[in-house]
């Protein structure tokens, strides 16, 4: 850790403090404002729901944290330590693509679509970021990758190919994929949103079960009831900023903002 | 330079009888690849009239028997086949008379010729006689008669206890002789009568090696198999040969006229 | 022997060679007209439930995806007569043999050109015309085929552009086009550089101009009430093609 | 003149077809990978961030898309060794400068088959890839090569099956193979119509050959864990593809 | 009319009979049984809601009774007429697809991915029906769509292509194509499951306008909110067979069937 203070984490990161800390952040496309100051703290253990609509940003703030983008402004902190960035002297530049790799592994996503990898097998995709990133040799790898798979019920699928599982199926294998890495942080963009309404509990289960495992997650979900159920915060996300954070009931049941309220009628 | 032959000036003989059974009535057509100076090509190398001694003595042939003279133009590839599908009454076009063409074709003979050494113009006057070729690489037309020449050829150098030649074949004469230019062989074989006028085209970087080999094949006038036109096409060459046409063609297209005496 | 710019440039305005540029484009237009033509015969065949269109069809594209164009061009030129004299008439002049050859050719790649167009249109489409009481072939012309065209354009716009160096083929049959103009003059004069140079000239203008056109007509394809196009437009269209 | 079943048979077995045929494969099998090499490259260079990289790769495919590839190989059989020494030497033979001459157009078209496979896959795989931890070039090679080399396999397979007919054009530098074999046997014999046939069906019988083996690599890569193929299989892949 | 006694058209139709009847529909697919017996019946003006597993062969009812595929044993009738085939003697022919198009139209569809036709504007989308199947002069056709488009509240975006436009635009025109049919029964298949959550609203409030115009309509969905508030009838199908059918509050709140009140836990 570095000596000299350093405007954002001028204190040394305890247990007690958030594990993930998002400050100010900002994204544009072309002239669209699409993040315009997000800020949240997420505690280790927590899950975070966040609902919005379409267009307001909930992807994209997703794809910042994992950090597959770069933000144009604002700050990403895992840990007390800032991600995406490095300090050369007084100015801070973005780190080049290969260290950026090796931050990445400590927060996982799991994608709408599933984006499983069509050529590998479900044991295979669970395993290539052991092998490919980890450079942990196959046999151990296959053995962690099974009892991943076990854990989301689907060890007795694993030679099969993502085109012969069902969606739900695909997605188990998708968090499992992410899983595996052990990131200290889980994020979901729609996880349920592309699969048919009989398979969207089989994905509900699994995750509610790594919540109570303990698992920091944060969910952009439309799923009013998982997130009542499972989140510890319900945020409501609006045109790139974030407009209301409570607990379950509380954004429920008692809505501080006209918009909130607006939102939760559509959905509800 | 489309000759006036001398059968134009002089006493004009009573036309002989034509052939019957023609491609067209009132016409003498004949195939013809026009890519092979001097014998024929065109006037503006790639479009205008056919000229060269194929051509001058095609049209002295279709005079002869009172008709005109229509030229099928032709791929060499596809001389043969224009005759026999009866695009054409004969073939003027610098064939060889082999003795495997002539199981499939009648042919008469119009000129005499051999292949001929050209070279680069220090080489070429190196080569005396063929087993000077001996280890040598040489260019020639794909399937020509030439390049027949050079495979009997690697038996006589073996025999004479000497290197084989190398030969290479290319389709058009144009890139036997690139193939020369660009030091990709050391020589070519081509036809006495074309390979002179290559030299004279290409001056200062080909020259003929004279006299390597002999002047002992013929070119023919193709017709087709028992077609009731060959024997009467053989007469006609023969009178033109006779009375002085086909030589006269010659001159008038710088060949010898000698090499028209082949009867 | 050194580049004679003169030569060149008179090469260059030589009217053969605009003539011969003509030949050719003529040429690859009606070959690429009779390939469409019997190709979506063949497509239409090899989609179709009866096993013997299917057959038929299948055999077509095996056969004359295997044999090299020359050949064909040869067999139509000079074995088609013997059997059918009406050939052996004036009318049957290389420029003919030459477009139905390369047409008859063309058909059997044009067939998989269309057969995969008409196979990527959504079933759905289908469904939604015969939902509205239109006939088959009503579906056919009003609602699959104008998007079946805009698939099969990119990759008929290259082999369009094949065909059109294609043509040089025909010089077999003693068809004068660009290539063979280069290629006599060359025979004659030697002088490879200067005849070849032009002849290079003429095919980086023709394909660019039809690229140009190629990417005008998908333009118009594009869908769109803006009259701005959605993708950047380039000289190379994705895809690929013949190439000679 | 009649077809002469005994001069037809007797080519047929005669060992020169089949080392053209050898001939025709092996420089079509070199000029492939010679173009999937250089084809990859530029394809990357046309989906660079690089103004010149970009521009370049552009400029090779327009150029090379129009080029007879006729002309390449005259150009690199007899222009080249004037530039380069190097070229003049024995190991330099037609069939080398064939493969190169071929495999240099070819790329052009392979670059585009490369390009517009790697743009098909789902940027959600290399969002996935990353978001795993892997590098970029981890990513390309892990996961979206393999998932190209799927949707490139049929066009190329006919690229293939185009460039083994294609390469008749190297009779130009010399290069005897299989059409060649049959054009110098007419040209001796005039028995145009028995040798043809002869080369016919050999090239009959290789296209099928490696369209066998062409639906035999696509089943390689059905990814799913049965061993049945989800979809028919015929003799005719999909797509089109160059034809000589 | 024929005058021959008709095993199912014993009687003549009147209004007040089903506008519409299914009698003993199956269906196979290979060795796959799809549909094993459907039987119901729509008066005119009615709204059916279909409810029903993924697979459970929904779509397949809905083809069959566009005559999109013939079916493998039953009858629909439609007012008393038998659709799909005609009398040949005693037995019974398939009609020729010639025959089948003209039956086609009076039977609308709407399909859960739109299918709009991507090459034509939302008018000529609309008017295409009118002026290739009615052969009505594009001038009548023209003005007969745009009121069409007025009615579900696109005329401002008539010249806009299905590419230019939301999903629930896209549905809605799909529903005015059907509707310029001036069809006798509408058939939907999940209109809104393609569509963005807060996209599902402007197309329902056009179906509901619709039924209260008094259109005949058969709806599949997973829009339990809709099935209740719009529907007359609401059936439970399951492995190609109706397993409940009933209003929807006996539906929803009493439902007969165990099998009905598992599907609801899912979906509720
Ligand atoms: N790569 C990109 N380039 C340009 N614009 C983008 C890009 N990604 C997202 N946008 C724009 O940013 C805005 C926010 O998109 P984003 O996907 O983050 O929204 P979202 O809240 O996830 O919506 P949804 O619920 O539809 O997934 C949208 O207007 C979108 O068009
Ligand atoms: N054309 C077809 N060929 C073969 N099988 C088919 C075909 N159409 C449907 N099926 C099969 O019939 C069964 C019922 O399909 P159908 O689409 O009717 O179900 P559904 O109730 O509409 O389901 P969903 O809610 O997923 O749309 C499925 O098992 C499906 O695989
Ligand atoms: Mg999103
Ligand atoms: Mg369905």
């Amino acid at each position: 850790m570095s000596h000299e203070p350093q405007p954002t984490e001028a204190k040394v990161w305890t247990p007690a403090d958030p594990v993930l800390q998002v400050r100010n952040l900002h994204k544009s496309y072309q002239d669209q404002h699409v993040l315009r100051g997000v800020e949240f703290d997420i505690h280790q253990g927590q899950v975070k729901a966040v609902l919005g609509p379409s267009g307001s940003g909930k992807s994209t703030m997703l794809r910042l944290m994992a950090l597959l983008e770069p933000a144009n402004d604002g700050e990403i902190l895992l840990r007390g330590q800032r991600l995406g960035v490095r300090q050369r002297g007084t100015t801070t530049v973005p780190l080049p693509e290969r260290e950026l790799a090796k931050e990445r592994r400590d927060i996982g996503m799991v994608f709408q679509k599933f984006n499983l990898f069509p050529h590998l097998s479900a044991c295979r995709n669970v395993m290539l970021g052991l092998t490919s990133v980890q450079n942990i040799p196959a046999k151990e790898a296959e053995e962690r990758a099974m009892a991943m798979l076990e854990r989301v019920g689907l060890s007795h699928r694993a030679g099969h190919y993502p085109s012969e599982l069902s969606g739900g199926q695909q997605q188990r294998v998708a968090i499992a994929r992410a899983l595996v890495m052990n990131p200290s942080v889980l994020l979901f963009d729609e996880p349920t949103s592309a699969l048919d309404p009989e398979l969207v509990g089989e994905v509900l289960d699994v995750m509610e079960g790594l919540a109570n495992d303990g698992m920091t997650m944060i969910v952009v979900t439309h799923e009013v009831r998982f997130a009542r159920r499972v989140a510890d915060q319900v945020t409501l996300f609006d045109s790139g900023v974030i407009v209301e954070q409570a607990s379950p009931d509380e954004f429920f049941d008692n809505p501080q903002h006209q918009r909130t309220r607006k939102f939760l009628s559509h959905v509800h | 330079s489309a000759a006036a032959s001398p059968s134009s000036e002089g006493k004009a003989p009573a036309a002989a009888e034509a052939p019957k059974g023609l491609t067209t009535a009132g016409k003498l057509t004949l195939c013809i690849d026009p890519e092979y100076a001097p014998l024929e090509y065109y006037a503006n190398g790639s479009s205008g009239t056919i000229i060269g001694f194929d051509a001058d003595a095609a049209r002295a042939l279709a005079k002869h028997w009172g008709l005109e003279a229509k030229f099928e133009v032709t791929t060499f590839d596809g001389l043969m086949p224009g005759l026999q599908t009866r695009r054409c009454d004969a073939i003027f076009g610098g064939l060889y008379m082999s003795e495997a063409r002539l199981a499939v074709a009648d042919a008469a003979p119009v000129m005499s010729a051999g292949p001929s050494i050209l070279a680069g113009p220090a080489l070429a006057g190196q080569f005396k006689q063929p087993l000077d070729l001996c280890g040598r690489s040489v260019a020639a037309q794909s399937a020509s008669s030439n390049a027949a020449r050079i495979n009997t050829l690697k038996d006589e150098c073996k025999a004479a206890g000497k290197d084989e030649p190398k030969l290479t074949e290319y389709p058009k004469t144009a890139e036997t002789v690139l193939a020369v230019m660009n030091g990709k062989s050391e020589a070519l074989i081509e036809t006495n009568v074309a390979a002179s006028y290559m030299a004279a085209q290409n001056e200062g970087k080909l020259a003929v090696a004279p006299g390597v080999f002999e002047t002992d094949t013929t070119f023919g006038v193709f017709t087709r198999k028992n077609d009731p036109i060959s024997p009467v096409l053989a007469e006609a060459l023969k009178a033109l040969h006779k009375d002085g046409t086909l030589a006269q063609i010659a001159k008038d297209n710088k060949l010898d006229p000698a090499i028209v005496d082949v009867h | 022997m050194e580049f004679d710019i003169g030569i060149f440039v008179q090469q260059l305005v030589n009217p053969s060679y605009l003539y011969g540029a003509f030949l050719s484009v003529a040429v690859a237009v009606l070959a690429l007209v009779l390939a469409t033509a019997v190709g979506f015969a063949v497509a239409l065949g090899r989609t179709s439930q009866s096993r013997i269109a299917q057959g038929a069809a299948g055999f077509y594209t095996w056969f004359f995806r295997a044999i090299p164009a020359l050949l064909v061009l040869l067999i139509i030129w000079n074995a088609l007569p013997q059997l059918f004299p009406v050939l052996r008439q004036e009318w049957f002049s290389p420029f003919i043999a030459a477009f139905i050859g390369l047409g008859i050719v063309e058909a059997a790649f044009m067939a998989e050109i269309i057969r995969s167009a008409l196979l990527s249109i959504d079933e759905g489409q289908n469904l939604a015309g015969r939902a509205l009481g239109m006939s088959p072939a009503k579906v056919m012309v009003k609602v699959v085929l104008p998007q079946a065209i805009r698939i099969a354009l990119p990759p008929t716009g290259n082999e369009f552009i094949g065909l059109v160096k294609f043509s040089s083929l025909a010089s077999v049959i003693s068809l004068q086009e660009l290539l063979t103009t280069a290629q006599v003059g060359v025979n004659i004069t030697f002088r490879y550089a200067e005849y070849y140079a032009a002849a290079i000239i003429y095919y980086l203008i023709i394909v660019s101009l039809l690229t140009l056109l190629q990417n005008y007509v998908e333009k118009k394809f594009l869908w769109t009430s803006r009259s701005k196009p959605k993708k950047p437009s380039t000289l190379e269209p994705i895809g690929q093609g013949v190439h000679a």
